[in-house]
């Protein structure tokens, strides 16, 4: 190894040595990634058909979601490839930024769309108007100055309240028509020692977010859909003083005694995934969360009218006249690449042919109405979907629809503060506003 | 083989300090010349500009008839020694050995046979799959050697190999490398502090003082005649007693009723004859000591300086008790001294007197006590205050002498030196 | 089983690669002193290639490998003149491989650095001065909003820590310690004894509830970062001291330390599963599942929601790294005790010392290096204290500390600005440090 | 060595049953020894008690794990393995299962351990034992690198691994670094770690290899080595306690790593390193945490197993790194 005396014969040599084994290094490189099935390579968007998608759907749904492209993959001859990460939406803004991002991103959050409209591709309009049967106001959350940005993929049904029918039956407690009817069943249901709901906002990069979707509820039964579209466009001030009686009304109704199980302050520990799951043991009689909650109920718990648990549309109150509100969410399909292929995908997952291929698979909601529900692998899918069917107005969920930094941020806080009790739910909005980003 | 030539090297640090000053000295073929001197007098820089460890700034520098100076320490053919060996640990005591010719990409069945060849000459044989770890001092030192001489470079150089074994060990190693040296006539420099081992086994001995060569010589010239005080007090052990003196007319003997005399067989003593006895003397504080006319012969520069001060170098052995005959023909004289301390080795026995006279106290002394320690030199001061001027003899063991006693002892003036008493040099012509 | 082969010949073709060009960099240089002529050339081709491909307006290799290939030849032929007019003196080209060396060797590292720490850290200082996505500078602006956020920096009611409960304790172990002292008097000629075990440890008790009181008062995401400073630098060094002191004479000392150690390898996603074991909470009445509670609940408390509660929920975070830090502490400050030489502690044995004593007065200031640098390594890791801090709270409940709100700021809210601001802040919140260790490296001098 | 007083020994009052040299004050003082023990062994319990936790957690099932403390295992020892199962099943997704992305880690965490281990030797050898112009300028610039907060690279570097880096220039655009579209690929992401654990590796090293003695380069100089091969042949193998002290921690960290995994790889499952895919295993709405029990008792096992395989060198390396002067 004595470089003293070496001739330059031996110095070309271990020159081309060196060079040679570093390609042979990154030959490998791309092999492995070949033999791992090709992911990588066109993480920044490479020149073939591939179109790759991610977001925050994982394990089971992600492979429903993968399987309902089976048949689309077949006819166009396009391969998809999607990648769940639950933090997704953490993620993405590096990703975009680093230029690595993927062609079809799925947003929870329409209103995250807003932060990153210089990165997204407008749908065409030949391709949106083949967006039908969507009910109103959906596409228009994903439209930014006249244009498209993102089509529905999914959706969410979150009015719902899980009840568990036999321990009903049992106390003689009934599904509750209105408002008036839950609120009065809550409070026998305190009398008899029944302790009404189970509530938990723990959601570790979320904790916060099903208080939201409460306070959204009741702002549609309290003042309507006007307030709050008005309270979703910023119209009215975040502190306005019918959101205030609004989330005080929520937070009063929480903090009545023997109202939630563990009380008020077990609320923000709870996490959401496990605070339901009282209500099989009859710990609690109520667990209002959407119909995304089936997952959560343990392996082999019966679903339905004769099951372990089921679920009801959360009433309104019958001296409003608001019609069936209904509080929806979903997930929005975005380009951040303008190749046809991408484009073909996205026209795809708008169409009602995509519902009808994932409905089967369960553990899915299809913002389509003209999805054929018989479709729905189970009874309770059913259900929900005539609960969406039905409702009028729909109103899709407010913290979904603002700001990234308010919706995603400090209005989930501002949860936390409340429950907490860490601020006054004056304080607290107050701080939201002026978080609002002008 | 090769000769070793220093032209006026320095070794200047970039803060402007000086390692070593323009150093000029030639080591001769097959030499083993000493670089001795105190600690940090910059002997073991010296080395290290010849190893090419450090870089001469100026002068010259020649192996056999090659410049030097500007090659890296591989391509000057040499090897070296060092203080605490050096050896590399992870390196088997055969590899430690073979790993220069190794290096040097020596065919392998060459390299096994000269590292044997080299690991019996040192009775390595039964230790070369060890680690350096493994091996005891001594071991560690030959291995070190063995190192040095499997290359059989032209230049030896060897910093204070010695210096980490202990005291008995040390004078077999000793011994050990000189014949070693003599037998493969490879041209030496060897870096020591102990001038047992400078005068033991150097066939010249360079003596170095803050950078500057002091004197290079045989080791029984420097002893017999050192060219200074520096030199006088740093060679030998007990070391030079130095004393400041007059130098006086012959005259004042009479006054002080001294005479030389020259000792003869059975312990008795002859006055000296005419001629014999010279006409100068020497004061030391209130007594005198005559110069015989044989000192002038050798030092005739003496005759101009009487009247003026000179340092006096007395060397123990030339310091008997009155009581014990001097060696036959010796020429002596007696002086008397107050006993201080004796310490009897069994052959001999040191006796640490005192005299009525002022110790030489010059930069040289200071440096040379200093060294020996920072004690020696508050002892060195303190005695020159008070004006007694150590004397040290090496007297014969059946001497009677009482520590606390004054005494007489006889001083062999043939043998007294003179130094100037300014600069310090040898008084010679 | 294929693709584990395909990785490990690529792991080996890579690190065989980047060392044998090294080595053949070497080889080059090396060329100088016997063949300047082909070192020349060579060295000229190797310069061309870059060279070429930056000259390349296309990008590197548009053309194929046309441009650094044609780069390595014009290269090549300008060495080839070079050493044709100016061949050096044998002189010079002796001490030519001396002068490239150094750069050989740290080329490979510092290019690796510059890309990936000193550019990105300059560019994040000059996006902490530009708007939102960096369009426009709005000076100090981002500065501005980012200290204004009562989140991020608040002194409202800093008062409350002076009438805090904790405030008068501390304050009450300050005043005796000094009594203490001073009452003692003068301990043999060595003035007031402030170095002494009852007035350290007094010292540092005080200074730990004084900053509980501010954790009880203050709120932001700065003071949080401070809190976790000071406690699990602190309770990691001391507890590592106290473990290594103690591991060090009793049984089974390997086995002990390495359990200790363990938390170091767990990752942060495991790290957090962990702890959820520990601090989980159910309401009252149902069984709780997180030990801390079973422990509370059993002896006869409130479940409580450890990691939600401010303010002390931040605690609870802080001990999870404390658990992870002090196996670190704890394996160089015994291998530090391990090192002091005996005839120390023997000496002070026969000087009649008890062991407290001589841990005190020998052990002690001997590790004292090492425990400077455990220290400041701490330091170093807890400001940038994120993983733990995300898994656990997300930064909710008051928990936040800087670097997650840097990461909340750019990433989520997709406000580079403010995350660089944040970013910067931590720079200058670490600058003291730096001076520190820069310093310290200086005394240590570079051998 | 405990000190026997001979007086109190041979003192009057010592009972029969008391063996003689074994005096009470000794026997005082060897239960006092054995007080350390006890301490330390106490401290090593609370310190193991949350792995353990978790460790009895991942062999419980599902329902089990939500509803009772892991403790309550001592009464009804109901044990499954039903968990890794669940995690070494490849669960639905088409991604590769959990051995593929242990392979992944593997792929990411070796080059990402040894290379830098490469770089940062011949760096702080230069350091350490080469004299250049602003030596100690530049290596104390190394040194405050230290600090500097990672996330904020995360940005730029993946922008660097996709798109290059350009500049516009005489109105053309020239490319300061090619776009060699790493990102997605393990590449990206060793690549990145190679930087990140650069000063820590060079600062390890450095005070390990500047501690060698001089005199070893000076004889190895004089046996004519020039600075390569005493690099190769004397500070390599005398280094390798620092070595494998960094190797630990690099690997530790990267195996560990997260965040610049998940940046680099993006949309690319799979090439996901394990952590990624813990990440994935709770099921979208977390409802599945359970399964990371067994999930995460995999991840830790292989580090786990280094660290005590390496731990000898881990102690002098680190020792020697930190200790000096």
């Amino acid at each position: 190894m004595d470089r003293r005396r070496r001739g330059p014969a031996r110095t070309l040599l271990t020159i081309a040595l060196a060079v040679s084994l570093l390609g042979a290094a990154c030959a490998d490189d791309d092999d492995g990634d070949e033999s791992a099935g090709g992911g990588g390579n066109e993480g920044g968007g490479g020149g073939d058909k591939v179109v790759t998608m991610a977001g925050p759907e994982v394990e089971v749904e992600a492979q429903g979601l993968a399987d309902s492209f089976a048949a689309f993959e077949e006819e166009t001859g396009i391969p998809i490839e999607y990648s769940g990460d639950r933090s997704f939406e953490e993620q993405i803004g590096g990703q975009v930024d680093g230029g690595n991002a993927p062609d079809i991103g799925f947003f929870p959050q329409p209103g995250k769309i807003a932060d990153f409209q210089e990165d997204l591709v407008p749908i065409p309009s030949e391709i949106a108007d083949t967006f039908t049967g969507l009910p109103e106001g959906l596409l228009e959350r994903a439209t930014i100055d006249g244009d498209l940005y993102g089509v529905p993929a999914k959706a969410d049904l979150k009015s719902l309240v899980w009840y568990d029918p036999a321990a009903f039956e049992e106390k003689g407690y009934v599904v509750p028509e209105t408002m008036e009817d839950l609120l009065s069943m809550a409070d026998d249901m305190i009398a008899n020692g029944d302790t009404p709901f189970c509530i938990g906002i723990g959601s570790d990069a979320a904790t916060g977010w099903p208080m939201t979707d409460w306070i959204e509820d009741f702002m549609l039964r309290l003042k309507g859909p006007d307030v709050y579209d008005q309270w979703v466009a910023h119209e009215i001030p975040f502190d306005d003083p019918d959101v205030i009686e609004v989330v005080q009304y929520v937070y009063d109704l929480w903090s009545t005694e023997g109202m939630v199980y563990g009380g008020l302050e077990n609320i923000a520990a709870t996490p959401f995934a496990d605070a339901g799951l009282p209500l099989l043991d009859g710990e609690c009689m109520m667990h209002r969360q959407g119909n995304f909650y089936a997952a959560n109920w343990p392996e082999g718990t019966e679903i339905g009218e004769d099951g372990a648990v089921n679920a009801f549309y959360l009433p309104t109150f019958e001296d409003q006249d608001f019609g069936q509100v209904t509080l929806s969410g979903g997930i929005y399909a975005v380009a951040f690449s303008d190749r046809q292929e991408v484009l073909d995908v996205l026209e795809f997952i708008g169409s009602v042919e995509y519902a009808d291929a994932r409905a089967p698979v369960g553990g899915f909601l299809a913002p389509n109405q003209e999805t054929d529900t018989s479709l729905y692998p189970s009874e309770i899918e059913q259900t929900f979907a005539g609960i969406l069917a039905d409702a009028d107005p729909v109103r899709f969920d407010a913290s979904d629809l603002m700001p990234g930094a308010v919706g995603a941020g400090t209005f989930w806080t501002a949860a936390v503060d409340i429950v907490s009790g860490n601020k006054t739910v004056e304080e607290a909005l107050t701080s939201v506003e002026e978080s609002w980003p002008s | 083989m090769a000769s070793v030539t220093l032209d006026q090297v320095s070794k200047q640090y970039p803060n402007g300090a000086y390692g070593i000053r323009d150093i000029s000295l030639e080591v001769l073929d097959g030499e083993l010349l000493v670089l001795v001197g105190p600690s940090g007098c910059g002997k073991s820089t010296a080395l290290r500009c010849v190893a090419g460890l450090e870089d001469v700034t100026h002068g010259r520098l020649l192996i056999g008839d090659r410049s030097v100076e500007h090659l890296p320490p591989k391509d000057r053919d040499i090897a070296m020694v060092f203080q605490n060996y050096a050896l590399y640990p992870h390196m088997t005591v055969a590899q430690n050995i073979g790993f220069a010719l190794k290096l040097a990409r020596r065919p392998k069945a060459e390299i096994a046979s000269r590292v044997d060849e080299v690991a019996r000459s040192l009775q390595l044989e039964q230790w070369l799959d060890r680690k350096p770890a493994q091996l005891s001092g001594g071991q560690r030192q030959r291995v070190a050697m063995g190192r040095a001489i499997v290359r059989d470079p032209a230049v030896f150089l060897m910093d204070e190999p010695l210096s980490n074994l202990d005291a008995k060990l040390r004078v077999q190693v000793r011994t050990e490398i000189a014949r070693l040296q003599r037998e493969l006539g490879t041209t030496t420099i060897y870096v020591t502090h102990d001038q047992t081992e400078a005068m033991t086994m150097g066939d010249r001995v360079a003596v170095l003082r803050d950078g500057r060569l002091q004197q290079v010589a045989p080791p029984e010239e420097l002893y017999a005649d050192p060219d200074n005080t520096f030199v006088a007090a740093f060679i030998g052990s007990p070391s030079m007693s130095l004393i400041e003196g007059t130098i006086v007319a012959g005259a004042e003997l009479a006054d002080a009723g001294v005479a030389a005399s020259r000792s003869v067989a059975g312990g008795g003593a002859v006055a000296l004859g005419k001629g014999e006895a010279g006409d100068l003397a020497v004061r030391l504080g209130d007594q005198v000591l005559p110069i015989p006319e044989t000192v002038l012969a050798r030092r005739p520069a003496l005759r101009g300086l009487v009247g003026s001060d000179v340092v006096v170098g007395i060397r123990p052995e030339d310091v008997e008790a009155h009581d014990i005959g001097h060696r036959e023909g010796d020429v002596v004289a007696p002086l008397t001294a107050h006993v201080e301390l004796r310490e009897s080795l069994g052959s001999e026995l040191l006796v640490h007197m005192t005299i009525a006279a002022r110790p030489a106290l010059t930069d040289d002394t200071r440096t040379v006590a200093a060294d020996a320690d920072a004690h020696a030199v508050d002892v060195l001061e303190r005695q020159a205050e008070a004006g007694r001027a150590a004397v040290i003899g090496r007297f014969d063991p059946r001497s009677k002498v009482q520590t606390g006693t004054d005494i007489l002892v006889n001083v062999r003036v043939d043998a007294l030196h003179f130094f100037d008493a300014s600069t310090g040099d040898a008084i010679r012509t | 089983m294929a693709r584990l082969l395909t990785t490990l010949l690529q792991v080996v073709a890579l690190v065989g690669g980047t060392i044998g060009l090294f080595v053949a960099a070497n080889a080059v240089v090396d060329l100088a002193r016997t063949r300047f002529t082909l070192y020349s050339v060579l060295a000229g081709a190797v310069v061309g290639v870059p060279v070429g491909a930056l000259a390349n307006s296309g990008g590197w290799f548009k053309g194929g490998a046309l441009w650094p290939v044609g780069g390595a030849i014009v290269g090549a032929g300008i060495g080839a003149l070079r050493a044709r007019f100016r061949q050096p003196s044998p002189e010079r080209a002796r001490r030519i491989p001396d002068r490239w060396r150094p750069a050989i060797f740290l080329f490979p590292a510092l290019s690796f650095l510059f890309v990936g720490l000193v550019v990105p850290a300059v560019r994040t200082i000059y996006l902490s001065f530009r708007s939102r996505r960096g369009e426009e500078s709005v000076g100090l602006e981002n500065y501005r909003t980012i200290l204004g956020d009562s989140d991020v920096f608040s002194l409202d009611n800093a008062g409350a820590i002076f009438s805090s409960r904790l405030f008068l304790i501390a304050a009450v172990i300050l005043v005796v310690a000094v009594a203490y002292v001073v009452l003692r008097g003068p301990v043999r000629g060595r003035g007031l004894d402030a170095g002494g075990p009852v007035p350290v440890v007094s010292l540092s008790t005080t200074g730990a509830l004084f900053v509980l009181a501010m954790m009880g008062a203050l709120r932001g995401v700065i003071w949080n970062n401070l809190f976790w400073v000071v406690f699990v630098t602190g309770f990691s060094t001391v507890l590592g001291l106290a473990i290594a002191a103690l591991a060090d004479r009793a049984a089974g000392e390997s086995v002990a330390k390495s359990l200790i150690f363990m938390p170091m390898a767990i990752s942060f996603v495991g790290a957090s599963v962990i702890w959820r074991f520990v601090y989980a909470f159910v309401p009252a009445g149902g069984d709780q599942i997180g030990l801390l509670n079973g422990v509370w609940v059993g002896a006869g408390g409130e479940p409580q929601a450890w990691i939600q509660n401010r303010p002390w929920n931040s605690l609870f975070l802080i001990f999870i790294l404390i658990w992870i830090q002090t196996g670190f502490a704890m394996v160089l400050l015994s291998a530090a005790i391990k090192g002091v030489p005996h005839e120390l502690v023997e000496a002070a044995q026969v000087d009649g010392a008890s062991e407290g004593q001589i841990f005190w007065r020998v052990t002690l200031p001997s590790i004292r290096p090492t425990l400077v640098v455990v220290v400041t390594t701490l330091i170093v890791t807890v400001l940038k204290v994120y993983d733990i801090v995300k898994v656990m709270t997300n930064g909710e409940f008051g928990t936040s500390v800087i670097a997650n709100q840097m990461f909340q700021e750019a990433f989520i809210g997709r406000e580079l600005g403010k995350g660089s601001t944040l970013a910067v802040l931590l720079f200058i919140a670490v600058l003291p440090l730096m001076a520190f260790n820069v310093a310290r490296v200086r005394r240590e001098g570079v051998a | 060595m405990t000190p026997i007083d001979p007086v109190e020994a041979a003192a009057p009052g010592l009972t029969a049953d008391e063996p003689l040299g074994e005096p009470a004050t000794a026997r005082a003082y060897r239960r006092l020894r054995a007080l350390p023990t006890f301490v330390l062994w106490g401290l090593v319990a609370i310190w193991s008690l949350p792995t353990l936790g978790m460790l009895v957690s991942s062999f419980r099932p599902e329902d089990e794990v939500k509803t009772s403390g892991w403790w309550t295992v001592v009464a009804d020892r109901s044990l499954t393995l039903a968990n890794y199962d669940a995690v070494f099943s490849t669960s639905g997704t088409d991604a590769p299962n959990m051995w593929g992305h242990f392979l992944n880690s593997m792929a990411i965490t070796i080059p990402a351990t040894l290379i830098p281990l490469a770089f940062a030797a011949f760096a702080a050898y230069a350091f350490a034992w080469m004299d250049f112009p602003f030596r100690k300028g530049i290596f104390v610039f190394v040194v405050g690198l230290l600090v500097v907060p990672l996330q904020m690279s995360l940005v730029p570097l993946l922008q660097l691994s996709t798109g290059g880096a350009h500049i516009s220039a005489f109105g053309e655009t020239f490319t300061l670094f090619p776009d060699l579209d790493l990102a997605g690929k393990p590449t990206s992401v060793w690549l990145t770690h190679i930087a990140f654990g650069m000063p820590l590796a060079i600062f390890l090293l450095h005070n390990y290899i500047a501690g060698l003695p001089a005199d070893l380069m000076e004889a190895a100089r004089i046996d004519g080595a020039d600075h390569p091969t005493i690099f190769w042949r004397l500070v390599l193998p005398l280094s390798v306690p620092a070595l494998a002290a960094f190797a630990i921690f690099q690997f530790l960290w990267v195996w560990n790593d997260y965040l610049v995994a998940s940046t680099f790889l993006g949309t690319s499952q799979d090439a996901a390193p394990m952590t990624v895919r813990l990440a994935t295993l709770s099921g979208s709405r977390g409802q599945d945490w359970h399964l990371l029990t067994a999930a995460a008792f995999v991840s830790i096992a292989l580090p786990v197993a280094v660290f005590f395989g390496l731990q000898r060198y881990f102690v002098r390396g680190l020792l020697a790194g930190s200790v000096k002067g």
